[in-house]
């Protein structure tokens, strides 16, 4: 049975999605044990998987005993080992926290949106796992439906954030479908090993370069590269604050993920870096979306928005990284992948706690946090001193790597980009932490003094989560030794 | 020249259409033209993957002549020679866009019940009138 | 594969296409939309692509365009552009 | 914003056209989307699967996941206009907007 | 348009087509080994035959044989029934999907299995795309009946 | 005495009851009030309950067993395979359709006269066929006529048929007849659209409806009296 766990991974969720409905119709609330329960096998499955692999090496998994180009193939390596870990444990952490949210923002859809909630997850796994360029797109097409679900029941004003959200969304997934159309045409293939074997000798063609740019389009828009970012931070404003804490650390984390597993797994590095000039267009893409990410955040008021400029900047330092085209910046730009997701997920859960108490994420609403709920902001100033980039936090390694990264590929646009970021989120989080600070007593932010009086301490099922996190965002940074040698050195592309 | 025009044609078509459906999907101001702007695209891209199936010189459907009462025993002894492909046409891209057309429906229904939604609560479908709302509001 | 018929039902396909994207009465829009699936699912049974053209009509020209005329129907029939 | 849409669709549509000189040509028999992995299917449809319809032996059994997939990508929409468009009991209090 | 037609013709006429568009929906599912058809397409004629009825008929006469409720429950065991054909062939010791371990229990050939196993799923995508798409053709014409959620909002 | 008592009033109370059931329900409530006894009253309900929940069962499986057959065979049109696979398929699909739509095919057709009315209908379409090729041969000789002598009017008339399928099948009729097309039906009030005086004094005349009552056996008419004296039989067997 341990053979079919890779399977496993993606079907626990999977099924659970469609049995959830009718457990709704049973009991209501018991919607919500049963979303732990296929979680937690399903984040126990992933972490064993990764195990597996760091020391047996590449699992193949053929789905239904058919040998690969023809029939589907599941591949977990030590990259989407990790993504995998990643995906079914953030979205652990975000089920435990949604319990309370939920019941506060949407009572009565509980159940349908667990369901989304399940298939969105499902949605992730299966665009992590699969090695198959199709089945891709039908794995996003699940998560991108259950986000515009997700996103659209929010406050005013997101369900037309989420019609954007849509029409972008589609023209990226569309594009996608279109570059491997193209691959598919010119190759007769769809696997991606197989694919990667064959295209060594088309690489002059012009179809494998427009089907290169279109991928690398696509995913751009699903990943919110800073000129296409567009959709984004409305639609993570908008959404309830368990979908965005769900879906801003982990969509924009996969179409990275994807845009390496292409430019590494699927074309040789060769073709991506020294045919094309894609290496370049993405440093300086990324050049720009830090920029812009940065500048744009420091112009919000609203709290929840400044964050996802946050993420469009962090989505920046990844593709810059991967762009550098060296063995350290790839590093960096991997263990990135997992520190953002993380960070991202410690910022929204505690945006979702101010949320939850307050009702509105105005950064004045941040007045007095730190006396009312000292756990909670604790946490917070944890996960921004990680985006700042201060040691022991996991944020520092990352960007040091990046920052070496570019060093060796003397990039310095790159690392004055990177270190100006720096330099703007120090100033963003001094200054939440220096309203939060503020000791005077608290008036005009809400005209009922009765409702102000009621805010404290989170609830535990929120809180717990959210600790974890901020935990989770030291351990990583003391032990960012042994996850490098083991899991990012092996999965780093060999250039 | 028109040799050339002829034997691409299907490329034309799908890159006429694909313009066609994103130009109305970035420049229309109304939600359901956006829609449907969507749904062009996406059959366009479709038609290119289908027209990628077609082989010259008379294909048939993809359903084999005589599997029908074949079983099993009988496909063993000659249907793995029998079949000549170049009589059929590509199945592959068939079963990838029924695929992609369920895709599309499913998307169509989720971009109009957002419309509907978007309508319930500003009592209007065009875009720049709901901005404008939210900046009153 | 008849060129003629095929270069006709192009022709077809690409009048509504821009039909359904110039018109202002929505309701004619998505009718218009109805029958550019049904033109392309011609031109995909021209390419034997049955089962797609099957799907083409049933899903897209037929629940597609019933959906389509729903939502119309639930909103404003008029458009701006 | 009408001029940029055109100019960005002109310039999608550029890209693909020259995309498309180096496709094979429309119908090509040894294409390579119709010699590699399609003869495969077509020869051994009926062997494997006794179903003369290769279209529905690739849909539901060679590539039987992407169609596990294609459902669960409907069963999403399903769940996805209940979530949105159904009523539950009344939404009071609406929180503080 | 959700209410009952009050054409005599239309109606009568509805009602006498409706046994045939169902068996005729019932024919694509299950000859899509042979023919053109197969879950999608069946299911989706099912569904336009419901949608017939509720143009015909009225909402509420259709609500009688299928409510919105029944109609979510079909859409997850349809499901299933997909989901579930391949956890049996995992159980049954192959990889998930591999209809051909079906032949275990089903006492035929493996390839007649997997022929089987086709069957199965295709039925079990035909319920769920019928009742998906029953769902969401309720949810948008349904949509904006009540009216205290929207005026309200504003 | 007792027993034709018995089997006349079983067979009358069937043939009128079947008719029209929600009708007989309505029709039945008058005669009572016309003979305004609160006791009878309670006795007929349950006799009428009695009867019509006997009624109901029956149709449905006479209604259920007929669909299920017009629907194999519409199946093996379709199929045109005949092994045990197939027909089996087939079998089970037709079955269950016919059971969740058993109510809609022979909405208001009566039991026992299912074949009945088959039968008829089936010699009702030569007669038909006849027509059509009749009117054909008019309308040609109409239209090639240089003078065009056509008188396009409007014709209504109200119908004697009641159920809806009869109607339904008139209405199909007479559009099928060259020369003449339904335009609407409103309340049992046809409004025909006829294309020469002709066609117009044929239609007027009314055979094609007589025959299509003929049909559907609606040519005698559910008279209040009928449920009346049916009523006073039930009250007399009760005591």
């Amino acid at each position: 049975m341990t053979g079919q766990l890779p399977m496993l991974i993606v079907v626990i969720p999977l099924i659970s999605a469609f049995l959830c409905p009718l457990i709704g119709l049973w009991r209501k609330d018991a919607c919500y044990y049963w979303l732990i329960l296929a979680l937690s096998a399903c984040a126990v499955g992933s972490i064993d998987t990764l195990v597996t692999v760091i020391y047996g090496g590449t699992i193949h998994y053929h789905l239904g005993g058919w040998a690969p180009p023809f029939g589907i193939e599941y591949v977990v390596d030590h990259l989407n080992g990790m993504m995998l870990v990643i995906i079914s444990v953030i979205s652990l952490a975000v089920a435990i926290y949604s319990k309370r949210s939920i019941e506060e923002e949407l009572p009565e859809k509980v159940v349908y949106f667990y369901t989304a909630f399940l298939l969105q997850v499902t949605g992730f796994l299966g665009i992590v796992i699969t090695g198959d360029l199709f089945n891709l797109y039908v794995f996003l097409e699940i998560a991108s439906l259950a986000g515009y679900a997700l996103i659209a029941i929010g406050e005013d004003g997101a369900p037309l954030a989420s019609f954007r959200y849509i029409v972008m969304g589609t023209i990226g997934a569309c594009f996608y479908l279109l570059g491997v159309g193209y691959i598919y045409v010119s190759t007769g293939s769809l696997n991606m090993a197989d694919v990667h074997q064959i295209l060594p000798q088309l690489y002059r063609s012009k179809v494998i370069i427009t089907a290169v740019s279109f991928l690398l389009a696509g995913l751009a828009v699903k990943m919110a590269l800073f000129p296409v970012h567009v959709w984004l931070p409305d639609a993570y404003t908008k959404a309830p604050s368990a979908a965005s804490a769900l879906i801003a650390p982990l969509m924009t984390k996969i179409s990275l993920y994807v845009m390496i597993r292409l430019l590494f797994t699927v074309f040789k590095p060769s073709l991506s870096i020294e045919l094309l000039p894609v290496a370049d267009i993405m440093v300086w893409a990324g050049v720009i979306a830090i920029l812009g990410g940065a500048i744009m955040a420091l112009a919000q008021t609203d709290f929840k928005r400044m964050l996802c400029y946050i993420v469009v900047a962090e989505v920046g330092y990844i593709v810059g990284g991967v762009g550098l085209a060296n063995a350290t910046a790839m590093k960096g730009a991997i263990l990135h992948i997992l520190n953002d997701a993380v960070m991202t997920v410690g910022l929204f859960t505690v945006a979702g706690i101010v949320v939850y108490k307050t009702g509105r994420h105005d950064l004045s609403d941040c007045k007095d946090l730190f006396k009312k709920m000292p756990f909670t902001m604790a946490a917070f100033v944890v996960v921004a001193l990680s985006i700042i980039g201060v040691p022991p936090t996991c944020g520092f390694f990352s960007k040091w790597y990046l920052i070496h990264g570019a060093v060796i590929a003397k990039h310095w646009a790159f690392l004055a980009a990177l270190l100006l970021s720096s330099l703007i989120s120090v100033i963003l989080f001094f200054r939440i932490i220096e309203i939060g600070y503020a000791f005077r007593p608290s008036h005009g932010w809400h005209s009922g003094g009765g409702h102000a009086a009621a805010i404290d301490e989170a609830p535990l099922s929120m809180l717990i989560p959210t600790i974890a996190i901020a935990i989770a965002i030291i351990l990583i940074g003391l032990y960012n030794q042994t996850i490098l040698s083991n899991i990012i050195a092996p999965a780093v592309p060999v250039l | 020249m028109f040799d050339f025009i002829v034997s691409y044609y299907n490329y034309w078509v799908f890159i006429g259409l694909m313009m066609v459906g994103f130009y109305a999907m970035m420049a229309k101001r109304n939600l359901i033209k956006k829609i449907i702007g969507m749904n062009i695209f996406q059959s366009a891209i479709i038609f290119f993957y289908i027209s990628t199936s077609v082989k010259k010189g008379g294909v048939t459907v993809p359903i084999l002549e005589h599997g029908h009462a074949a079983h099993a025993a009988d496909g063993l002894e000659h249907g793995a020679h029998a079949v000549d492909i170049m009589q059929y046409a590509n199945p592959l891209p068939h079963v990838l866009m029924l695929t992609a057309i369920v895709v599309m429906v499913a998307t169509l229904g989720v971009a109009l019940a957002v419309a509907i939604m978007i309508y319930r609560r500003y009592n209007t479908l065009e875009e720049d009138e709901i901005i404008k709302l939210l900046r009153r509001g | 594969m008849i060129l003629p018929f095929d270069l006709i039902l192009v022709l077809f396909v690409f009048i509504c296409a821009i039909a359904a994207i110039t018109v202002r009465d929505l309701l004619s829009a998505v009718v218009i939309l109805g029958a550019y699936s049904f033109f392309m699912c011609l031109l995909w049974t021209q390419m034997a692509a049955v089962d797609v053209a099957f799907t083409e009509a049933s899903v897209s020209a037929g629940i597609g365009t019933v959906l389509c005329i729903g939502a119309v129907s639930k909103t404003r029939r008029r458009s701006r552009d | 914003m009408k001029i940029l849409s055109v100019i960005a669709g002109v310039l999608v549509g550029a890209a693909l056209i020259y995309g498309a000189l180096d496709m094979p040509k429309w119908g090509d028999p040894h294409s390579p989307a119709s010699s590699h992995v399609s003869p495969y299917y077509l020869r051994h449809s009926i062997e494997h699967t006794a179903t003369p319809n290769v279209v529905t032996s690739v849909l539901a059994d060679y590539r039987g996941y992407d169609t596990l997939g294609e459902t669960t990508v409907v069963f999403t929409a399903g769940i996805a206009c209940i979530l949105l468009l159904r009523k539950g009991r009344k939404r009071q209090g609406k929180r503080h907007v | 348009m959700t209410r009952a037609s009050d054409d005599v013709i239309i109606k009568a006429l509805a009602r006498l087509l409706m046994p045939f568009i169902v068996a005729y929906a019932l024919y694509v599912v299950m000859h899509g080994h042979h023919s053109p058809g197969g879950g999608f397409q069946g299911g989706v004629i099912l569904a336009a035959g419901f949608v017939l009825l509720v143009v015909t008929h009225g909402l509420e006469q259709t609500r009688k044989r299928m409510s919105e409720k029944l109609a979510g429950v079909i859409s997850s065991i349809g499901v299933f029934i997909y989901g579930g054909i391949g956890a049996l062939c995992l159980i049954l010791g192959g990889n998930y999907l591999d209809y051909g371990k079906l032949s275990k229990i089903l006492l035929v050939t493996p390839a007649e299995a997997r022929s089987l196993g086709i069957l199965g799923v295709e039925i079990g995508v035909a319920l769920a795309v019928m009742a998906v798409m029953y769902i969401i053709f309720f949810a948008i014409f349904t949509a904006g009946e009540s009216p205290e959620d929207d005026g309200r909002a504003e | 005495m007792e027993v034709t008592l018995l089997l006349e009033a079983t067979e009358n109370a069937f043939r009128i009851l079947q008719r029209a059931r929600e009708h007989a329900v309505g029709v039945l409530d008058t005669a009572v009030e016309f003979t305004a006894e609160e006791t009878r009253y309670c006795d007929e309900k349950r006799c009428r309950a009695l009867f019509t929940g006997a009624q109901r069962k029956k149709t449905q499986i006479h209604n259920f067993v007929g669909t299920s057959i017009i629907l194999f065979a519409f199946w093996m049109l379709l199929s045109g395979k005949f092994d045990a696979f197939h027909l089996g398929l087939g079998a089970i699909c037709c079955t269950l359709v016919a059971y969740l739509f058993h109510d809609l095919l022979f909405a208001n057709v009566r039991v026992g006269d299912m074949r009945i009315v088959t039968a008829r209908f089936i010699a009702y379409i030569p007669w038909l066929i006849e027509q059509i090729v009749l009117a054909n041969i008019h309308v040609a000789s109409l239209v090639l006529r240089p003078k065009m002598p056509i008188d396009p009017q409007i014709i209504e008339f109200k119908t004697k048929l009641e159920t809806d399928i009869s109607c339904v099948t008139l209405a199909n009729s007479i559009t099928l007849t060259p020369g003449t097309i339904t335009i609407d039906i409103k309340d049992g009030v046809y409004y025909v659209h006829a294309l020469s005086q002709k066609v117009a004094d044929d239609l007027n005349a009314g055979e094609m409806e007589d025959r299509v009552a003929h049909i559907f056996m609606e040519a005698d008419h559910l008279y209040v009296q009928d449920v009346l004296d049916a009523a006073r039989i039930y009250q007399t067997l009760r005591v």
